[in-house]
């Protein structure tokens, strides 16, 4: 995956100013930067579903802007807003996402359930969920359809330990299977596990690293500061 | 401040030559052909000099529907290439197409009524040209609603599409629906009197059509251009704000 | 890719049927914008009490005006048969002896066309006058017949 | 990207849709609450003269179906805007016409429910006789129906998400719908005034040259609107 000079408007207002960066297969990255330093933006831009108002950018051989449509099937998000439907159960929505892809998925939508630890709930309207239980239902979409490039915004807010350590498998996951993850997150400790590289946004660009291969936790723990 | 002063010199850059003489011409073509319909055409058997009116509203319903078939024209080069010029194209020939839609409704209401003896009556031109008016006041308020340039640029371009192709169909439903409107006027059925005036008064605000396109254009790219200049300006310098 | 072109052909061919339709399926012609008398009187029972546009010349010397009580009757012909039209209100400006005219309204049981809407149907002619016309006289008089009204 | 598995698509969208909907109920029993009270309201400003309200019966349905219809489509979008759904459903593989087709199918069955009971008390409150036309007046009622929640749907996919969306979608959808409202009310006042003219046969096949092209139309041009 390459990103070149990647710039995004939104209004009056740039929210990106020029961010170029590489990632290779089977490498995950933490997007640090402080609050408005363009970590979301970034994340959308490279899911498609924002086109950078410049820049240009390839992933996985396509063309970020000309062949959206190619890279769209391949990307799984886990955003803030989790993209959950209140009044559909746990179930129907998971169900009404196995349809959207035509039916073809990797585990069933009982063994999503199962896995993100919502069999329980499975049948309760996700309006009801606390916010923890409606990331897990985005999780377990994930687990369904397994993406090639995975983009998680902010993935430890409200979640606990063991819904943490299931995000990280996700992740490792995906690594193993030479997709590439990015993590936009400020927390450097709990990200350190898994990450293999630091992408340091500060107002709307890259920050070069100075030392290319420095220990990933020291690297993490600069971030957080 | 580097952005105000780029923008100002933006703003002075002259006008080119040869879209000062044309808009000399285009407002010489029009006074000379509105002198020469009144001095040429015999008051009208039925309406007297109220036919004058005539040299005016009929050429600007004429280019008003041909500035709607550019904001058509340009729709569709806009959502197939993303080209900027062209959205800027369609909401200049909008724009001008709304103000000779409104100044034929304004005409055609004076004329109406002595003539018929009513402001406005429900038949098929002048409704489907009143609904056509306010679909593009409609394109022109969703314009000014949307700020981001590239969204802007394909939602206008939607609704310009979709205007346009509602025209006829306007059209056809309310000429069913009511039928007091004389039928349009041909070359036939006007008197050979009338026939030169028209058509020049048609010629000239035809120019005049064009000259105000280009000028709503031209300032347009200039906006656009200022906007690009300080888009730069935030983009290099340390401020998030344009 | 593949998916989206497939939209614009699906996309653009029904645009273009329905405009082809709209054009040359017969939409636009045989229209009946109204009923002549004749027409109307053929229908036998079902004409009366039935909403429609009836269309004709006033009769010569047939129209009856009343100013004070708003009340107008005139005969409307189509050369065959001739209806009994009576309308409310003042007529409009250009409504005389052998005008074109449509009525809107429904033929009463008595053989009375009772109408509720009442247009001329305007010429599209624009006409130079003759040598000598003074045309102002005919404009003054539209002018003062609409200030009546 | 076949056409079986983009009508899975559409089917997936409306089911998701009309599923939401009869969970919340809340939407369809303002919808139709107000468009009663618009009947009667109608019926008031008019006066109680049955001659006149049964004249007036064609247009005042339609214009009360268009007014509260409105207020649904606002709604089909509200539900992808509240979580950033929107972004999610628009990530699935696949044509974004197919979106477009089940969210129509989905307004679609709200507004003719809408209508299914609206018409009946129509028929009551203005004393109109349909016994003889019911399934021409069914045609027409659908027909009509389909060309306005057409651009209903497409024209909202842009004014829910804009800055001025209460202003904006009746601005921009309601001149686009003068052809369907007129020659919606022309074939049902035809029809319910005995149609001595013939002239209901006309309006319906305007009414399908209407639906095609805009249906056409809009499944072209609904991939540039709804991106980001």
């Amino acid at each position: 995956m390459v990103a070149e000079g990647i710039a995004k408007r939104f209004g009056r207002r740039w929210a990106l100013r020029g961010a170029s960066f590489r990632a290779e297969p089977g490498s995950v990255q933490a997007v640090m930067g402080p609050n408005g330093s363009g970590k979301t933006t970034l994340l959308r831009i490279v899911s498609t579903s924002l086109r950078p108002t410049r820049g240009s950018g390839f992933i996985f051989g396509h063309d970020l802007l000309r062949d959206a449509d190619l890279i769209r099937g391949d990307v799984g998000v886990l955003y803030h807003a989790a993209g959950v439907y209140g009044d559909l159960t746990a179930r129907e929505n998971l169900e009404f996402a196995r349809r959207m892809w035509g039916g073809a998925v990797a585990a069933s939508v009982d063994a999503a359930l199962e896995r993100v630890g919502l069999t329980h709930a499975a049948a309760d309207r996700a309006a009801g969920f606390s916010s923890g239980m409606t990331r897990r239902l985005a999780l377990a979409r994930l687990i369904m359809r397994p993406p090639r490039l995975l983009l998680l915004d902010e993935p430890y807010a409200s979640f606990d330990a063991a819904g943490i350590e299931l995000v990280h498998e996700i992740v490792r996951e995906t690594a193993a299977r030479d997709g590439i993850v990015l993590i936009s997150t400020h927390d450097a400790e709990r990200s350190a596990v898994v990450v293999d590289g630091v992408l340091r946004l500060k107002d709307g660009r890259v920050v070069p690293e100075e030392a290319p291969g420095l220990d990933p936790v020291r690297l993490a723990v600069e971030g957080a500061l | 401040m580097s952005e105000r002063i780029d923008q100002r010199r933006a703003g002075v850059e002259r006008a080119p030559a040869w879209l000062v003489v044309a808009s000399a011409v285009a407002l010489a073509a029009v006074i000379g052909a509105q002198i020469f319909g009144f001095r040429t055409s015999p008051p009208d058997m039925a309406m007297g000099d109220l036919q004058k009116i005539m040299y005016v509203h009929v050429p600007a319903a004429w280019n008003a529907f041909l500035a709607f078939f550019v904001v058509f024209w340009a729709s569709v080069v806009y959502l197939w290439r993303r080209t900027e010029r062209a959205d800027l194209l369609a909401a200049s020939a909008a724009e001008v197409g709304a103000v000779f839609t409104g100044l034929t409704l304004l005409l055609g209401s004076i004329w109406g009524r002595p003539t018929w003896g009513v402001w406005w009556t429900w038949d098929a031109r002048l409704t489907s040209t009143a609904v056509l008016f306010i679909i593009f006041v409609g394109y022109l308020a969703l314009r000014s609603f949307t700020d981001d340039p590239d969204r802007r640029g394909r939602w206008s371009a939607a609704v310009g599409i979709f205007g346009a192709l509602n025209v006829p169909i306007v059209y056809m439903s309310v000429r069913w629906w009511r039928t007091l409107h004389q039928v349009q006027s041909t070359p036939e059925t006007l008197s050979p009197a009338y026939r030169a005036a028209l058509r020049l008064n048609g010629l000239a605000f035809l120019l005049l059509l064009i000259v105000f396109i280009a000028w709503r254009y031209r300032a347009a790219r200039i906006e656009r251009r200022a906007e690009l200049v300080a888009e730069e300006a935030a983009l290099q310098g340390s401020g998030l704000h344009v | 890719m593949k998916g989206r072109r497939g939209v614009l052909i699906v996309g653009t061919v029904l645009v273009l049927s329905g405009f082809g339709y709209l054009v040359w399926g017969g939409l636009g012609s045989n229209i009946v914008y109204f009923l002549t008398p004749t027409e109307l009187l053929a229908k036998g029972s079902a004409a009366y009490e039935a909403p429609v546009r009836l269309g004709g010349q006033v009769v010569a010397g047939s129209i009856d005006w009343d100013p004070g009580a708003l009340d107008l009757r005139f005969q409307l012909s189509d050369g065959t048969s001739s209806l009994e039209v009576r309308s409310k209100g003042a007529p409009p400006a250009m409504f005389k002896d052998t005008m074109g005219v449509v009525v809107e309204g429904t033929l009463n049981r008595a053989g009375v066309f009772e109408s509720t809407n009442l247009m001329v149907r305007h010429s599209n002619e624009y006409t130079a006058p003759p040598e000598g016309h003074r045309p102002v006289d005919t404009y003054q008089t539209l002018i003062r017949e609409e200030d009546d009204g | 990207m076949s056409v079986r598995s983009e009508a899975g698509r559409v089917a997936a969208v409306a089911w998701k849709d009309l599923t939401a909907e009869r969970r919340s109920k809340a939407n369809f029993n303002a919808v139709l609450f107000l468009a009663a009270l618009m009947l009667l309201m109608f019926g008031f400003a008019l006066g109680p003269d049955t001659a006149t309200l049964r004249t007036a019966a064609a247009g005042i349905v339609w214009l009360t179906v268009l007014f509260s219809g409105t207020l649904a489509f606002h709604r089909s979008y509200q539900v992808e805007l509240e979580r950033g759904a929107l972004e999610t459903l628009l990530l699935y593989p696949g044509g974004r016409s197919s979106i477009f087709l089940g969210k129509l199918l989905a307004n679609l069955a709200f507004v003719l429910l809408v209508e299914a009971v609206l018409i009946p008390l129509a028929t009551v409150l203005y004393d109109v006789p349909v016994g003889r036309v019911t399934w021409m007046l069914a045609v027409v009622v659908f027909l009509g129906t389909f060309g306005f929640v057409t651009l209903g749907t497409f024209y909202a996919s842009m004014a829910s998400r804009s800055r001025a969306r209460e202003v904006l979608l009746p601005l921009l959808l309601f001149p686009m719908l003068v052809p369907v409202l007129v020659a919606a009310v022309e074939a049902t006042a035809a029809l319910l005034g005995g149609d001595l003219m013939a002239e209901s046969g006309r309006w319906v096949r305007l009414l399908v040259a209407f639906d095609v092209i805009f249906l056409g139309a809009a499944i072209v041009a609904f991939g540039a609107v709804i991106e980001e």
